[in-house]
């Protein structure tokens, strides 16, 4: 018993001084909470490759090159919470970006804000610059309530007709308060809302919810979830030939990962509100994807741009205060404004929200693309935030 | 599975051999919070083991009684303003009680059906969980959950707030856990809960309620569950709904068998080696999950009383080969 | 005090229309040794289900020791003084020997076992229990043997040696000799005949020798009720036994 | 009323892709008493060969014929190398050894096909609706309720009426009898498990065009089997088939009822089941 206690004892010290060896960092060092495995792996791939090439463009920073450290989520929250406590604890890690989950980027912006770092995130919650809000989070990714605002009311302006509206909406904080933002737009523009479907967070099979959909028979169908879930209701609704029965608005997609999931047959003639499109055409993001497809051989998708941006925002907050120390940088964060990838962006003191564009995309038809991700047609783009005096964010 | 008679007292080499990994283990592993995780799936997998391993019930609903356990003593420290043992003791009895209900249905069916039960339970709780996000913050999580000093009446003994400290605490209760965990099974209890998994008929016919029995089994394991469940939720100061979600019960259960059932130690090594796995693989590979399949297969296939056992029976060959060396050579070898 | 410990009235057991058992009157005398005998099918192991409480009757009583324990769950039996042994032998297999026989004992405390806060060595009656059935059974020497390492035939010694542990007043033993080769078993005939000499014994049984040597009282079953009882000479010279056996190969 | 009508003609299509994945768990389960964790990573896999095949090929109907038969291959390798190795051990190890083949499914489809999920188009003659009334209805669906019908029915023909058929069901009874009768029970074993398996890959490939290819389908999947076998009862056909079709229905119809409680609805279902009727609908003690 003995010699198998040391034996074991052996093995666990071997294997830990390889991980600590690693570890000795004066220079900046930008940490990558990325879900690398696990159940969101689609995810976390490319914000992982976003941020990596966003630090290898940086260069010199503070007078030595710039480091970046992944951090694997394993698609667990309370994994990535430990490992972002260890990353602080033993090797001094102040300067975070990415998560997916909103409830991951919820709970590291709070270990983040104890030590007085800086946390730039492009998760979904609205918690994270309202109630949850605090001096390290700072969000690149429009709200809900933009994400609303800049798909439903560009098309209620170009068709005045379409004036029955049905929505579809996962039942947890994000559904809702997409909901609430749509029912908020409907009620100002006069739209009837002729139905809403609630369904769990798990829920893969949306025929139920589309039959119900069309015994309402709306103008507008608007899905309120996201991911696999947005993926397979539209699917069903195609298969249920609801295309041809009214307009389909996916409010909240992934954009391009998403539309090469669901191909073009799929995607025609859909509308998709998109937080970043690789044809965007500003001089950022045309640089962007030019050095994307110089060494991914890809165009970016939405984490790859979100976590380059988060990443390269970050470094030059360092650069700008002339110090790592977290407070000053996240000071020097505040109110900035630069060029990125969706053209003028803004850091708002108050909430710490990036004021960005959010995109209305239309899926074209197959004989129409001129390239294998030339998926949809940008319909609008704007930029719709909640005012400044109604935000829930209240920070000491 | 000998039982050693005699060495039933809690300073036995088990026991010493688990304080020298809780000393060691912050002094050899990167950091003090995994060292923390690690034993906080410890304590989980020996919750686990004296259901599977002591008692022959395999329960997928392990999950229940940690997220519970988690939401129980995260909620009575936010708005019951609950101390560190408050707390804990909250999250045992929810544990417990949890267990109870769980129980109390799954072991009216045997076999399959039973874990079925126990499966079904688990996606029940964690869309309930999910549904009260009032209380549990849903999808969101439970965030800002505290990590109250250690204090007795009144008197603040220790600040937690440092990782060290936290696994200090931690420690002294996974020993106190395990002693407590060798109390019981070497108990008339423990030693009847064994009975039940070698043969339930005969335990019945012997007298033993065995119902009764692994019902208590459930409760006990519950309470263990749930104040990992609890410190869990202090160590991250959040309870996300994964801790409810029916992949942890599966890990728990990985950790389990794969440490080795129906021994204590085994579930300390198993916690170990999977959430030390998941913490050095998943940083070089992405797929690495690809090894833990393979890794659950080898253990089914070559070792099936888990690492532990493998251990243990080496361990065995090598005395039995250093002493028949001397006397006569060979044939001891054999005995399996 | 009646002279009967065990008594069924009009006991039955039905599966829609079959009788598994028609309706039984048996009546086991305090301190003898009493063999139920019958071809295959003959309802002999229902009847012995339904004493153990592995089956429910569904019609009849059941009383022992004064008390009617019809509904009783098998393990409450016991606290009243009846034990069991298996046909097929069953037992802890990865336990030794001894730790067989002492949880054997502790069945008795029922709910007391329940206890998990003591060692178990606190509570040496049990070990004494174990170590004074290990000496009636003679496998003192193989106390620390995992009980499946056991030969068949001590398995079966240590299958009837479980059922004393409880200190019964009463043994209810299913067929002890069951796959015994022909050397062992005079050694259980002796091991029987001796518990019959402090304890009553019912035991289903196959092996006509064994029942025919050590009965004081043999009942004959047929088509699930009794053909007959009576003692060995009676039963031995019965017509209509040889005539309920004829269609099985001569046992 | 046309409303539940149709949630109905849901319920059945969505029940009759449910029965094929719980039929080949259930037939696993009844003749091997082995409980096969990795059944929803194997439908995975005949998702994800649906998707290679189409796009190689461009015809669903082949991937509809090679990818159901690929699986089952694959399973009669795995059982032959692994499977058939954990047989003697207890539900425990069953569980554990199928888990860690499903989690090797499912990282290693990632690895191959990424992480990102995949569409397979409804085939040409199927795609589009009819109208019933007021309503469309997808044609793939009304081909997918016929054509698992049709698998139904040959499936039962090939378990009554089929020497195989006959092993099976007397195994399922008592293995012991079979291997009495002389037939090569490893052999049995090894079909059975492949032929389960591959009506799993089967329904993978239907359900593609409608739930799409994704990595992490596989628990879902598993899940949904097992309340389905539950209820049914575990090793029987015809509860495979009512069980299908009762979730299906269930499920559809809570939709409209009670969209958030559908999925505690039918664990709890299923929880009932089990303690009023232990063997299920139709199972055997």
């Amino acid at each position: 018993m003995q010699a198998s206690k040391w034996k074991k004892l052996l093995t666990v010290a071997v294997l830990s001084a390889a991980t600590t060896a690693v570890c000795s960092a004066e220079e900046v060092t930008v940490y990558g909470v990325k879900s690398l495995s696990g159940s969101f792996a689609s995810y976390g791939k490319y914000a992982d490759m976003g941020s990596k090439l966003a630090v290898e463009d940086y260069g010199n920073l503070l007078g030595s090159p710039v480091r970046y450290q992944a951090i694997d989520t394993e698609g667990n929250a309370g994994k990535a919470v430990r490992k972002v406590q260890e990353a602080i604890s033993q090797q001094g890690a102040r300067f975070f970006n990415g998560a997916t989950l909103s409830s991951t980027a919820l709970a590291i912006g709070k270990e983040v804000n104890k030590v007085g770092g800086v946390f730039m995130t492009p998760a979904g919650a609205d918690e994270l610059t309202g109630s949850d809000c605090n001096m390290a989070t700072f969000r690149w990714s429009v709200p809900t309530y933009g994400a609303i605002h800049e798909t439903v009311e560009p098309m209620i302006k170009a068709h005045p007709e379409w004036k029955r509206w049905y929505t579809i909406t996962p039942q947890y904080v994000f559904g809702e308060a997409l909901l609430s933002n749509a029912k908020a737009v409907f009620e100002a523009e006069g739209i009837e809302h002729v139905g809403n479907s609630y369904h769990s967070l798990q829920e893969q099979e949306f025929s139920g919810y589309l039959t119900n959909a069309m015994a309402a028979k709306p103008d507008v169908l608007l899905l309120l979830n996201f991911g696999s879930q947005s993926s397979n209701a539209l699917r069903q609704a195609v298969n249920f030939g609801l295309k041809n029965q009214m307009k389909i608005l996916v409010a909240w997609s992934s954009g391009l990962d998403q539309l090469q999931e669901l191909g073009a047959d799929v995607a025609e003639g859909v509308y998709f509100g998109a937080q970043y499109w690789h044809t965007v055409d500003t001089p950022m993001n045309k640089a962007l994807v030019k050095r994307v497809r110089e060494a991914y051989d890809m165009n970016p998708n939405y984490p790859m741009a979100a976590d380059y941006i988060g990443t390269t925002v970050i470094l030059d907050a360092i650069a700008k205060a002339g110090t790592t120390e977290g407070a000053a940088v996240a000071k020097a964060l505040e109110a900035t404004s630069y060029q990125g990838p969706t053209g003028d962006e803004v850091v708002r003191a108050a909430d710490h929200q990036v004021l960005k564009n959010y995109y209305l995309l239309k899926g074209k038809a197959a004989s129409e693309m001129q390239d294998d991700d030339d998926y949809v047609e940008i319909v609008s783009s704007g930029k719709s935030f909640p005012d400044e005096s109604s935000l829930e964010c209240t920070r000491s | 599975m000998t039982k050693p008679n005699a060495q039933t007292s809690i300073f036995s080499g088990v026991t010493l051999a688990a304080l020298a990994a809780v000393i060691l283990m912050p002094l050899v592993l990167p950091s003090a919070t995994l060292a923390t995780e690690i034993l906080i799936f410890a304590m989980a997998a020996l919750g686990c083991n004296l259901l599977l391993g002591y008692t022959g019930l395999l329960s997928f609903g392990q999950g229940i009684f940690f997220g519970g356990g988690a939401y129980i003593a995260s909620l009575s420290m936010i708005h019951l303003d609950f101390g560190l043992f408050g707390a804990l003791v909250a999250a045992m009895i929810a544990g417990s009680l949890l267990a109870t209900l769980v129980g109390a249905l799954a072991i009216r069916r045997t076999g399959i059906y039973f874990v079925m039960l126990t499966l079904a339970f688990s996606q029940m709780a964690y869309f309930l969980a999910y549904t009260l996000s009032d209380w549990t913050g849903g999808d969101n999580g439970l965030l800002d959950v505290p990590r109250p000093a250690l204090s007795l009446f009144g008197f603040e003994l220790a600040d937690l707030t440092s990782s060290y400290a936290f696994y200090a605490f931690v420690g002294v209760l996974f020993l106190a856990i395990f002693v407590f965990a060798r109390r019981v099974i070497h108990s008339p209890f423990g030693t009847t809960l064994v009975a039940i998994r070698e043969n339930e008929g005969r335990a019945s016919a012997v007298g033993f309620s065995t119902n009764h029995f692994k019902l208590l089994a459930f409760v006990i394991s519950g309470g263990i569950t749930g104040i990992a469940g609890a410190l869990y939720a202090m160590l991250l100061n959040f309870a996300p709904l994964s801790n409810i979600e029916l992949l942890m019960s599966e890990n728990i259960l990985i950790m389990t068998i794969i440490g080795g059932t129906g021994s204590l130690l085994g579930s300390l090594l198993g916690a170990g080696t999977i959430v030390l796995l998941g913490d050095l693989l998943s940083s070089i590979w992405p797929r690495w999950m690809i090894i833990l399949g393979v890794a659950l297969i080898a253990v089914v296939l070559f070792m099936p009383s888990g690492l532990w056992g493998g251990v243990e029976s080496q361990c065995k060959r090598w005395k039995e080969r250093r002493c028949t060396a001397g006397k006569t050579s060979g044939k001891a070898q054999e005995a399996k | 005090m009646s002279d009967y410990i065990l008594e069924t009235e009009n006991l039955g057991l039905r599966y829609g229309a079959f009788a598994a058992l028609g309706s039984v009157d048996l009546k086991i005398r305090r301190g003898s040794i009493h063999t139920v005998i019958g071809p295959n099918g003959a309802g002999k192991t229902t009847l012995f289900h339904c004493l153990t409480g592995e089956r429910r009757p569904s019609s009849g009583r059941i009383r022992f020791a004064g008390r009617d324990l019809t509904r009783q769950p098998p393990h409450k039996r016991v606290a009243s003084g009846m034990s069991r042994s298996f046909q097929i032998t069953s037992l802890f297999q990865n336990l030794s020997v001894r730790e067989n026989l002492r949880l054997a004992a502790q069945g008795r405390d029922g709910l007391g076992a329940l206890a998990f806060w003591y060692s178990d060595t606190h509570r040496q009656e049990h070990v004494r229990k174990a170590d004074e059935v290990l000496e009636r059974i003679k496998l003192t020497a193989q106390a620390n043997t995992s009980a499946g390492d056991l030969s068949h035939g001590q398995q079966r010694v240590l299958e009837v040696g479980m059922a004393l542990c409880s200190d019964p007043e009463m043994l209810l033993l299913d067929e002890p000799t069951s796959g015994m080769g022909v050397d062992d078993i005079p050694v259980m005939t002796r091991l029987i005949s001796e518990l019959g000499k402090d304890l009553t014994v019912m035991l289903i049984e196959h092996n006509m020798r064994l029942v025919m040597s050590i009965s004081d009282r043999i009942t004959v079953m047929h088509q699930g009720n009794i053909l007959i009882e009576g003692d060995p000479d009676q039963v031995r010279g019965d017509e209509r036994v040889k005539k309920a056996y004829l269609g099985e190969s001569g046992s | 009323m046309s409303l539940y009508l149709f949630q109905a003609l849901n319920g059945i299509g969505l029940g009759m892709i449910y029965f094929l994945i719980s039929v080949g768990l259930t037939i696993i389960f009844g003749l091997l008493n082995f409980v096969n964790f990795a059944h929803g990573a194997y439908y995975l896999l005949g998702s994800y060969l649906c998707f290679t095949l189409v796009s190689l090929t461009g015809s669903f109907w082949l991937a509809l014929v090679i990818a159901p038969v690929v699986v089952a291959m694959l399973a009669w390798v795995t059982e032959k190398t692994l499977i058939r190795r954990a047989y003697h051990l207890p539900h425990t190890f069953h569980i554990l050894i199928t888990l860690g083949i499903a989690l090797i499914i499912q990282e290693l489809s990632i690895a191959i096909w990424g992480p990102i999920g995949k569409t397979v188009a409804v085939p040409d003659a199927l795609s589009g609706v009819i109208s019933i009334g007021d309503f469309f209805y997808p044609k793939y669906r009304l081909f997918v309720i016929l054509f698992t019908a049709v698998i139904a029915l040959a499936l039962w023909l090939l378990l009554e009426r089929t020497r195989f058929g006959a092993l099976v069901r007397a195994g399922s009874e008592d293995a012991q009898t079979v291997s009495l009768l002389g037939t090569h029970i490893h052999k049995l074993f090894a079909l059975t498990f492949a032929l389960g398996v591959g009506l799993a890959g089967l329904a993978g490939v239907l359900a593609a065009p409608i739930r799409g290819v994704h990595p992490f389908i596989g628990p879902e999947v598993l899940g949904l089997a097992f309340v389905v076998v539950v209820i049914g009862g575990m090793g029987s056909f015809s509860g495979a088939l009512v069980g299908g079709l009762v979730v299906g229905l269930v499920q559809s119809l809570m939709t409209t009822l009670w969209p958030q409680g559908a999925s505690l609805m039918i664990y709890g279902a299923m929880a009932v089941v089990i303690l009023l009727r232990p063997y299920g609908l139709f199972g055997r003690a």
